[in-house]
This record gives C-alpha cells, structure tokens and sequence, in this order.
C-alpha cells in the first residue's frame, strides 16, 4: 500500500534519512520506534511530501507519488496526523472535521452551496466524531477544548478524508497514561483495512496495536520485524535503554 | 464626445432644481487644492483671490460670499465637489482650478449646468481650444501661450539647436511641443528629446548627461513644483549652465521656487505672463499689496487668483447678478492689471496677455530676483476647433 | 467561518432602510454621498472576502479597482462597447488580472504578501500612468453611464444612480456572503486559519486563493466600474497604492472578516471624511488620528466592538486569527516550539 | 547610442548615487524589520523630516551642523514613536502595524505642511562641496561624489558593527531567532528599541543629504517609499547585504533604463521586481534560511 525505496535526505552534513526502505501491506498497522532525532518525523514529512528527499521514491498503491505535491497524495489517500496540534484553532470541532470531509467528498471547491452542511459530509463527520470519541464536543471551539481532546481531533481530522494510509506522529504525546489507554482502544476501533503507520514513544501502545514494528536511529532502519521479534531484540534494547530513556 | 454624455450630464444638472441668488449677493464656488501636493498653488491663488476681492469688490455695490472647497488636485474629487457646488450650495460662479486634469473632468459639468467658472490656474490647450465652453474663462494662461514665443525668441539670440527635457503628462508635452513647434518653424532644430516620468524623477542627472552630449546650443525645460526645484539645482550642480544655457518656461524658475533654488537658478532665462518685478503701477500696488497680506512677494499663482477675483468684479459692477449674465459678462474682460493689458479672447475665451522673458539675477542682499529682458506682445492662441458662442 | 447572526442581519436592515431613506430625501450631495459610500463599500467588501477570510492582506485593491474603472472607460470610450457589455467586459479582465496576482503573490505570507501585492498594484498603476493610450495623468474623460431607459430608469439622475449603486452593493453584499458560505469560502477560511493543514487535507491552496481573489478582483471591478460611471471620468489616481491603504483601513474601521462591518466602516470613513474636512485644511491629520486609534484599539472595529457587547456567542475575529498567524509564522521561522 | 567610455562612467556615478542615497533609507527599514519583523511605512516621512530638519538648522548653523542635527532630531522623534506607537505593535501582526505606520504618513505630511508651510524649502550645497571633480575623465559633482563616500562609509561601518562587535552579534542572533536570543540573556527590547533609534537616525541622514540634492518639500517622503520599499523586497528584508545589492539594482536599473529605455524605465524596475518575488519570494539575500 505504502512503499518506500532507498529513502535519504540530509540537511547539510547531518543525514535525516538515510536509505529507508519500508513496505506496508494493505490493512498492516505498523509502529515506528526510535530515540529522539532518529528521523521519524521526517521521514513522515517525505512520505507526505513536505519535504522533497534528496534519493529515492515513495510508492502509494503502487503508484511513484515522489513527485507529486502534498495535497496530491492527501488526495490519493494519505493523510497524517502530527504530533504537534495542527488545527483550526478559531473554528470549531464539527468545522475541523467538515473541512476535511468537505475535501474527500468534492465540496471544497465550488461557490454554490455549503461545504458544511451537506449530507454526505455531516455524515462523515458524525461516523469520525464517533470513532475519534468527540461527539460531546462537536460545536465546542477548538481553543475551548482540552488538550487531549484536541489530541483526539487531530486524529480525527487526519481520519475524516476516509484515507487509505494513515500516518500518525505521536498521537499520545503529552497525554496522561489514561488517556493513552484510550487511544488504544480508538486504534483498535478503526476499520481494518486502513493502513497504518504509527510514531510512538509509549511502548505498551506499540505493542498493543503494531502488527510489525520498525526501528529508526540516526535515520537509518536498524530493525524491522513483528512486535514479538523487537520484544526480544537485543538491538532495540540497547536503544531503548540507552538514548531513547533519557528522552 | 457623443451625444448621450452630453445628454446625460445635462438630465444630471437639470434633475437639480437651478436657483438664482439674490442680486445683490453673489455665491462664489473656490474650487482649489488645499491638501496634498498642489496645496501650496491653493494657498496662493486664494490669497490672490480674497486680496483681489477686498481691493477692487469695494464701490461694486455686492457682497461676496465664498465656499471653498478642496479639490485634492484630483479629478474624481475636483468633480464630486463641482457638483455640490453647483447643486446644493447653488453658487452663482465659480473660481479657481489648478489642475488640468480636474478641469478636464469638471469641463462638462460647468458647461451643462451654465455656470460660469473662471479658471485661475490650469492651462490645458484643449479648455480653450476644442473643448472650449463659453461658459468657461481662464484668467491665467495656456500652456502654448507661454512657450510658443520662446522659440522665435531664442533663434533671434542666435540659438539654433536646442535640446528640449520635460515632465511626461499632458501639459509638459503641450508645452514643450508648442515651443518645438515655433522654434522649428523659425528656423531652429530640435536636437534631443526628453519626457521624464512625472513626479517620479528624482535624480535628472541620467538625462542632463545625455543633454549635455547631445550637441545642442541650449536646453529647454519645463518642470514646475518640487521637479522644478530638484531638475534647476542638478543643473547646476553638473556645471552645465556656461556649457549649454538654460531656458525654459517660466514655471521653471518660478517666484515660487526660485528662493528654494537660491543661486543654482541665476542665469536661467524663461518666459512667462507674470513676475513680481513687471514695471508698472498696478503691479506696484499688487506686490505691495499682497506682501503686506502673506508676507512674502506674489507669484503668478497670486496673480491668476487677484485678476480672476477681479474679473468677477468688473463683471458685477457692469451689472451681472446671476450665472447667466455673469457668464455673459466674463466674455467680454478687459482691464490693465499687474500683467499689463488683460483681455479675453472672444474666440476661445483664452486670456490674452504679453509674455516677459525674464533671467533670474542676483538682486540686492543676494536673494535671487527677476530681470525683465524683453517684453513679448500678446498675442491671442489660434483657435483650434473651438467653436466659441456668446452668452448674450 | 462567515455566518448570519441575528445582529448582522439587524445592522444589514438598519444600514439598507438608513441608505434607502437618505437616498429619497437627502440633498443633492447627501445623494451623492450615498453614491460614494456605496461604491466605496463594494471595494471594502471584495477586501475583506481575501483579507478577513483567506488572511491575504492586500495593498493592491485600489489598483484593483482602478483597473476595473479604466476597463470600463477604455472599453466605452475609446473601443465604443455599449456600457452595460463594458461592464461585464471590465469585470471579466480585471478579474482575470487578479486571479493571476492571487496565483503568483499567494506563495507569500505576511508581510510578504503585503509588499508582493502592493507591487503588483504600482506596477498597474505606473502602467496607466505613463502609457499614453489611457492618456495619462490627465486620464480619460465622458465616460457615459448605463442606459437602462428600456426599464424606465435614467442613471443620469443622480438619485437613480444611488439606488443603482446601492442595488449592485445589496446584490455584492449577497454574492460575497453567498460564497463565503460556499465550499471556496469555508475552504479559504481554513486555510487562513491553518495552511499546512489544509494542504495535507489536499487542498490546492495557490488555487483556492487565486480563485477567492480572482472573485474578489472581479467585485473590486465592479466598484471601479460603478466609479468611473458616478464621476464619469477616470484618473490614474485612482489606482494609487493610498486608494487600498484606505481601503484597508475602512475595513479595519469597521471589523475585519464580518462583511457587513466593511460595510459600516466605509459609512463611517466618507462621513468622518467630508465632516471634517469642511472644518480644516488638515482633515488628513485628524482622520488619520482617528484611524490609528482604531487600529491600535484592541476591538476589531465598530461592528467587531458591538457584536462583543451584543452577542453571547463570541465570533472569531479575524483580526486576531491573523496577528496569531503571525506569531506561529514567526515561530515556525525561528524553529521554536509553541510555548 | 553615446557608446564612449565617458557616458557610462557618468551614467555609472549617477546609478551609484541614487543607490547610496536609497541605501542610507533602506538599510535603517530593513534591519528593523529583520529585528522587530515591522515594516514602517512612515520610514519615508521620517526621511522627509530629516529633510526640513537640516534645512532649518542648516539655515542657521550652517550646511555641516543641520548633517549633524538632522539624524539626533528624527531619532528622537523615533523615541516617540516607538514609545507611543511600535512599542505596542509589536505583537499585533503586518497588517495593524502597515496600518498604523500608514496613517503616521498623513499625520506627519499635514505636521510639517502645518510647522514648515506647502512651499518648498532652500537647501544649499555647500561651499566645500560646491564644485565638481574630475574622476576617470569625467567632470562630476562634488556633492554627488560626497553623498556616494558617505553611503559607503556608512555602509562599512554598518558592516563593521554588524560583523565584528558584540552588538553586532548580538542583533544578528535577534535577526535569527528572538526568543532564543533572549533566552540567551539579551536585552532584546532594548536593543530593539537601539536599533530603531538608529534606522531613524540614518533616515533623518539620507533626508539631509538629500536636501541639497532635491527639493524640499513636504511629499518627498511619499515619493522615495516605494523605491525603498522596492529595494528591501528585491534584496530580501532583514539583511544588510541585501539592502546594498537591492539599492545597487534599482539604482542601476532606474538609471539605465531611463537613459537607454526611457518608455520603460518603470515599468522595467516593476518586471524585475515581479520576476524576483516569482521566482525567489523571500528576496535575492533574505536574512534567513
């Protein structure tokens, strides 16, 4: 669903991104690890585009995206969350969902009628609402609400483009453990064929939802492989123990 | 202009009920500029105009009564206020005008309306040429008038190639043409050609430098404000004045500029229907006058707002009281004032008045002064497509 | 997001039967000031459509407008189009212009996007001044009005043509509401409110902008035309960069991004305007106090103050999503962390 | 064509000139918006006050005192400004701040109409540069040849202390990120408050310098903003670098273009900068990234 060949990027003299290649079958939901400054979320901005990589490809349903822009591939079906909130801080949470679902069903761009309003896209926003857990906030504005319920939005708003490949940075950074749990059993609520990849630094949520898991450090994949081969990895420990706990 | 628009800006001043003042008290509209760049033209013309108001309005058995509005120098503005002048204050005549651009815009109202309007500075050939309206009088000049004696002018000093420089809108290219025009035909040759972009030109020195290399015996300029200022101190500076004489149109040196230019205007010889050293009694008193009212010597500015107030009240004591027989009687002006014999030209209602070439000198205690070198008879501009009737 | 309040409507109502009442009964001036407020409000409402929903603060809508206004005079005067197809063509190719400034500036942000567009509308504006076929500084003159004698209106009478400005106004008023409430208006907003975001939702937001502006541009055009039918002449003083600079400031005077608070605050600045300038020469002084006051006041403007004080429920004001804007923008630059 | 060598060292100075006299404005723009990310628009007006500063106490104490009085007066009205005005701008975006700065203009063009009246002023050169030079065969004002030193030396000083002082350092760290600068315990404030100060100052400069050379009038300000405004996008805001290559541009394309092109000398400077903003939005030598 989602490949990459031979991923690099470097700013300078500091590779980012070095030879990542990773393939995602439909519906895998995979979890990428790794210490702060290990690429992640860089790796995240190429595959969406945001940034241009210096070597490689990205392939999107099999399809070479490298060079197509951000919103091109948002269209062809990848959409992400980020791990800093990236909202409509004014506007309230139905209008973050309906102005991304305004997007997937072709209404963003006409002059006749109301985005936010149509059925389909009500519609759409009710189902996200639901899983992402926001019902009770809908006409809440964004700034009112708490962070973790933004958290959630940002989920939520990444899902309501009803993507084929999610990609979500962190989306428990910052929230308390409880919180965490609940995100959890959002992730296992979401449909099944949606792949997914996911940057996470709570371990017990990695585990709890990657089918694979990959490990980034200085940009490079060190390891690649299902949770119960890292659980046992030497390597990941060694990571996970050293740099990766002072984090 | 096609009939509809003609049609239409009458149906726009007809829609107004039109009332006539009282006989005894005429309403005069002062349309000038009291704000932005021509603000200091206003502030003259209008001393001119009140002084010119006291002076002569005594004995004319009306009071005057002034509405001034500010006309911005811009057109829309000049425009929308004409209007209110015209409809809701409902003036008997009106006065004023420093911008040719707003006179172009205000030319059909004036006319539609039948309000005589006597023009106090701009001096648009086309005002009194094709788009001339007998309602419409300039007491000041025409920017041909001023240049096309210059040129024969300058072929009897001897002058034969001449490089000419000026700002690039309407008046600069009438004026510098008018003098091209008399120049060649008396013989002369126009050796270069400069239009510099209108109050954009900061820096003249790119064009002197071609100027100077150009081969002329002399340049002639026209430039006026700020330009005027900036284009005869750069002049200057570059040592271009013994090389290559400069002449001009007279706003060049203007009594209005010729304190901020101090010694860089000395030498420079230009033409024009008015300066404060014109040697006689009317403009004794004038100059007196007005010195003693603003505190500093007249310039043509003044003079244009003196001798239109006292149009208006030659005008009044021949017995006009509304805007018909004021407009009647404006035609027909005539009087000797600081400029010397002043008549209206009934073909085109275009000022006639002699024209002075005058050099800026060093006078008493090293202020700059102008000496008269010759004085150039009137001489009325060719008609030019205006079909001029008569009031009455 | 734009919405109808009841208080907007309220002010909508109030403004029309005050509008409608002193164009039936004013004098001669007090109808062409109806006329001028009209006109000036159609230009602030376009403004606003980009700046108070999209957070493209332009300094080129007097150019805009002026480009419309020479359009419609080019294409009367010297092509000798019937007025009403001059119209819809000024409209046409002053929008066009502007979809493209829209696609070229909409790259920049800020005060980038300030510079960029006040550039593109000198350049207009050097344009007409300096080629000779729009004659110049002295402009072009007898521009005629619409002849709308087959309906039993005469546009030459001057009460007329304030009820036909205030109708095209009414119908801009509806257009710009309409479309801000439309996907590209609610898409524009988001974008305003969070450009990145927009893009990884797939948006193409150069395109979104270049459309709003190009649709803002057109209504700017229809200003210029409506200008250059009241005075019947136009100047190239009309598409100097102080024109937008006003026109900014009319629609800060009246609160950025609520359309009808443009509305008021050109009512506002025309009557502030010839109020004080019958007093003194130096009503730029004075205005411009007054202006810097309102801008430096935390209120967006008089509607943003009184749907404060009126409404319960807070609208966001754009005038704040904008500065916020910048602070992120800022941030992102010095590649710091929100705090 | 005038193709000898002459025309084009002539032509070369007057390119030079107009550029030192647009970088002594922009340079004092530019910086401050790299500092405080605030374009004053009322930059011009404060050129022009500098203008009628130097003549009216040029008047009195001379050409070389009014040089001297001119940039300490527009400061200290600078002091004002940025007391009443900037200070509390500071965080209120580009559009309130372009605004408010955009108002100043007509506050300050009626102030001096109201303080100095409509006329224009005298502004002599003075005797000591009275006269003209011979450089490369070509005769040349000495007062031009005085104002190109001057914007050069300027613009070595401002190199200097940019470059190699402690300040310097210190306003390049707050160009290139402000919070951290404070976090790194600088007085960001004051030092805006320093800089601001002296991008007055060399406004109320180029307005001295430039009396002599123009008219003293009270739209002078209104008529050098956009060339400087033009010069600051084209170089890229926020840079010294960039305030000399775009002063050097425009000079050469103004002057140039008016010579050899003149039906297209504006509209050239306009294409080119519409090129730049295509093609490299943040300016030829933005100050960051």
């Amino acid at each position: 669903m989602l490949e990459t060949r031979n991923l690099s990027k470097s700013f300078g003299a500091i590779h980012v991104t070095r030879n990542v290649s990773l393939k995602l079958e439909r519906g895998e939901r995979r979890v990428i690890l790794g210490p702060n400054g290990a690429g992640k979320t860089t790796l995240f901005n190429q595959l969406v585009g945001e940034i241009t990589p210096d070597e490689g490809q990205v392939f999107l349903a099999g399809e070479d995206v490298t060079a197509l822009s951000v919103q091109a591939r948002a269209r062809r079906g990848l959409s992400r969350s980020y791990q800093k909130n990236t909202l409509f801080d004014g506007l309230t949470v139905e209008e973050n969902l309906g102005l991304a679902a305004s997007v997937t069903h072709g209404h963003w761009h006409n002059i006749r009628y109301d985005s936010l309003t149509r059925r389909d896209v009500q519609d759409t926003v009710r189902e996200v609402a639901e899983q992402v857990r926001l019902m009770p906030y809908l006409h809440a504005r964004v700034s009112d609400v708490s962070y973790g319920v933004r958290r959630q939005l940002e989920v939520g708003v990444a899902l309501a483009t009803r993507p084929l490949v999610l990609l979500m940075d962190e989306p428990t950074s910052g929230v308390g453990p409880e919180m965490a749990k609940g995100f959890h059993d959002l992730l296992n609520d979401l449909p099944r064929d949606l792949t997914l990849l996911i940057i996470e630094h709570d371990m017990d949520l990695a585990f709890a939802v990657a089918d694979s898991i990959t490990v980034l450090n200085y940009g490079e994949v060190v390891f690649d492989g299902s949770p119960e081969e890292a659980r046992g990895s030497s390597l990941l420990k060694d990571i996970y123990l050293g740099a990766w706990e002072d984090a | 202009m096609s009939n509809f628009v003609k049609a239409a800006v009458a149906a726009v001043i007809a829609s107004s009920a039109v009332a006539q003042a009282q006989a005894e008290d005429i309403k005069v509209g002062l349309l000038l500029p009291f704000s932005g760049v021509y603000a200091a033209l206003g502030e003259e013309i209008e001393t001119g105009f009140r002084l010119g108001l006291d002076t002569f309005g005594e004995g004319s058995g009306a009071s005057f009564e002034i509405v001034r509005e500010d006309s911005e120098a811009s057109p829309p503005v000049g425009l929308a206020k004409t209007r209110k002048l015209v409809m809701q204050d409902k003036v008997d005549v009106m006065a004023g005008v420093v911008s040719s651009g707003v006179l172009g815009a205000i030319r059909d109202v004036v006319d539609g309306a039948k309000v005589p309007l006597i023009v106090a500075n701009a001096g648009n050939d086309e005002a009194t040429g094709e788009a001339c309206s007998p309602w419409i009088t300039r007491m000041s000049f025409s920017n041909q008038q001023v240049n096309r004696p210059m040129g024969k002018y300058l072929v009897d000093q001897g002058i034969t190639k001449v490089f000419t420089i000026g700002a690039d809108y309407a008046a600069g290219q009438q004026m510098i043409g008018a003098f091209a025009e008399a120049f060649k035909a008396a013989g002369g040759e126009i050796v270069g050609q400069e239009f510099t972009p209108f109050q954009k030109t900061q820096d003249f020195g790119p064009f002197l430098a071609k100027a100077k290399s150009s081969g002329a015996q002399a340049v002639y300029a026209f430039y006026a404000g700020g330009e005027a200022i900036s284009f005869v101190k750069q002049y200057d500076s570059f040592g271009m004045k013994d090389a290559l004489p400069l002449y001009g149109a007279g706003f060049l040196t203007s009594q209005l500029y010729v304190d901020a230019q101090g010694r860089a205007a000395e030498g420079v010889v230009t033409a024009l229907h008015y300066v404060p050293t014109i040697d006689n009694e009317a403009n004794r008193q004038f100059v007196e006058a007005f010195k003693v009212k603003a505190g500093h010597l007249p310039s043509e500015y003044a003079v244009h707002g003196y001798d239109a107030a006292r149009a208006l009240v030659e005008a009044v004591k021949s017995g006009a009281t509304d805007r018909e027989t004021l407009g009647a009687a404006l035609q027909k002006t005539s009087f000797d004032g600081p400029r010397g014999a002043t008549a209206i030209d009934p073909a085109t209602n275009n000022i006639v008045q002699p024209i002075y070439v005058y050099q800026i000198v060093a006078g008493e205690g090293g202020a700059q002064t102008q000496k008269v070198l010759s004085q150039l008879p009137a001489e009325a501009d060719p008609v030019n497509g205006c079909e001029m009737a008569l009031i009455n | 997001m734009f919405r109808h309040t009841s208080l907007r409507f309220w002010a909508l109502g109030l403004i029309a039967a005050a509008a409608v009442l002193r164009a039936l009964t004013a004098e001669y001036f007090g109808v062409e000031m109806v006329a001028e407020i009209a006109i000036l409000a159609i230009l602030v409402i376009a403004l606003d459509m980009v700046a108070g929903f999209g957070g493209m603060v332009s300094l080129c809508h007097g150019a805009l407008m002026g480009a419309g206004a020479y359009a419609y005079a080019m294409l009367t005067v010297k092509v000798g189009l019937a007025p009403s197809a001059a119209f819809a063509g000024a409209i046409a190719i002053t929008g066009a212009a502007s979809w493209l400034i829209g696609a070229v500036c909409g790259r920049s942000h800020g005060i980038y996007f300030i510079m960029a567009t006040l550039a593109f509308g000198q350049m207009g504006y050097s344009l007409v001044f300096e080629q000779p076929v729009f004659g110049g500084d002295d402009g072009v003159s007898g521009v005629p009005r619409i002849d709308l004698s087959l309906i039993g209106l005469d546009l030459n009478d001057p009460r007329t043509f304030a009820f036909a400005c205030l109708f095209v106004l009414g119908l801009v008023y509806w257009f710009a509401t309409h479309v801000l409430q439309a996907g590209l208006g609610r898409t524009l907003t988001g974008i305003m409110h969070n450009e990145q975001r927009m893009r990884a939702l797939g948006v193409n937001v150069w395109r979104i902008k270049a459309d709003m502006f190009g649709l803002s541009g057109m209504i700017a055009a229809a200003a210029g035309a409506l200008a250059a039918q009241h005075v019947m002449f136009v100047s190239p003083g009309l598409l100097n960069w102080t024109v937008s600079g006003e026109a900014l400031v009319v629609v800060i005077l009246g609160g950025l991004g609520t359309i009808i608070g443009p509305v008021i605050g050109a009512i506002a600045f025309v009557m502030l305007k010839h109020e004080v300038s019958a007093h003194t020469d130096y009503w730029h002084l004075v205005v411009g106090l007054i202006l810097i006051a309102v801008v430096m006041s935390r209120a967006n403007g008089i509607f943003g103050w009184l749907e404060q004080r009126l409404s319960r429920a807070r609208p966001s004001s754009a005038r704040d999503v904008i500065a916020h804007q910048v602070r992120k923008d800022l941030a992102a630059q010095g590649a710091l962390e929100d705090a | 064509m005038q193709a000898d060598l002459g025309f084009w060292v002539l032509q070369g100075l007057n390119a030079l000139q107009l550029s030192m006299l647009l970088f002594l404005l922009s340079v004092g723009l530019t910086v401050i918006f790299g500092l405080m990310h605030f374009v004053n628009l009322a930059h011009g007006s404060l050129y022009a006050l500098g203008a009628y500063a130097a003549a009216t106490a040029g008047a009195a104490i001379g050409f070389w005192g009014g040089l001297l009085v001119a940039p300490f007066a527009v400061a200290a009205l600078g002091v004002v400004l940025y007391l009443v005005f900037i200070r509390r701008m500071r965080r209120a975006g580009p559009m309130a701040q372009v605004l408010v700065t955009f108002g100043l203009i007509f506050v300050m063009l009626d102030l001096t109409r109201i303080v100095w009246g409509a006329q224009a002023l005298s502004a002599p050169v003075p005797a000591l540069l009275d006269g003209r030079l011979t450089i490369l065969g070509v005769e040349y004002p000495a007062y031009r040849l005085f104002v190109i030193a001057l914007g050069l030396a300027i613009w070595g000083v401002l190199a200097l202390v940019l470059g190699r002082t402690q300040i310097g350092a210190m306003i390049r760290a707050g160009v290139d990120n402000d919070s951290m600068a404070a976090c790194m315990g600088i007085d960001v404030e004051k030092m805006f408050f320093l800089v601001f100060c002296v991008g007055c100052a060399l406004a109320g400069l180029a307005g001295a310098v430039a009396a002599p050379l123009l008219s003293v009038t009270p739209d002078m300000g209104l008529q050098i903003l956009i060339p400087t405004l033009i010069v600051i996008v084209i170089g890229g805001l926020g840079s010294l670098k960039g305030a000399i290559a775009g002063s050097l541009i425009y000079g050469v394309v103004q002057t140039f273009g008016a010579v050899l092109f003149p039906q297209f000398a504006s509209i050239l400077i306009y294409g080119l900068l519409a090129a730049v903003l295509i093609l490299r939005p943040a300016g030829l030598f933005p100050a960051k990234g």
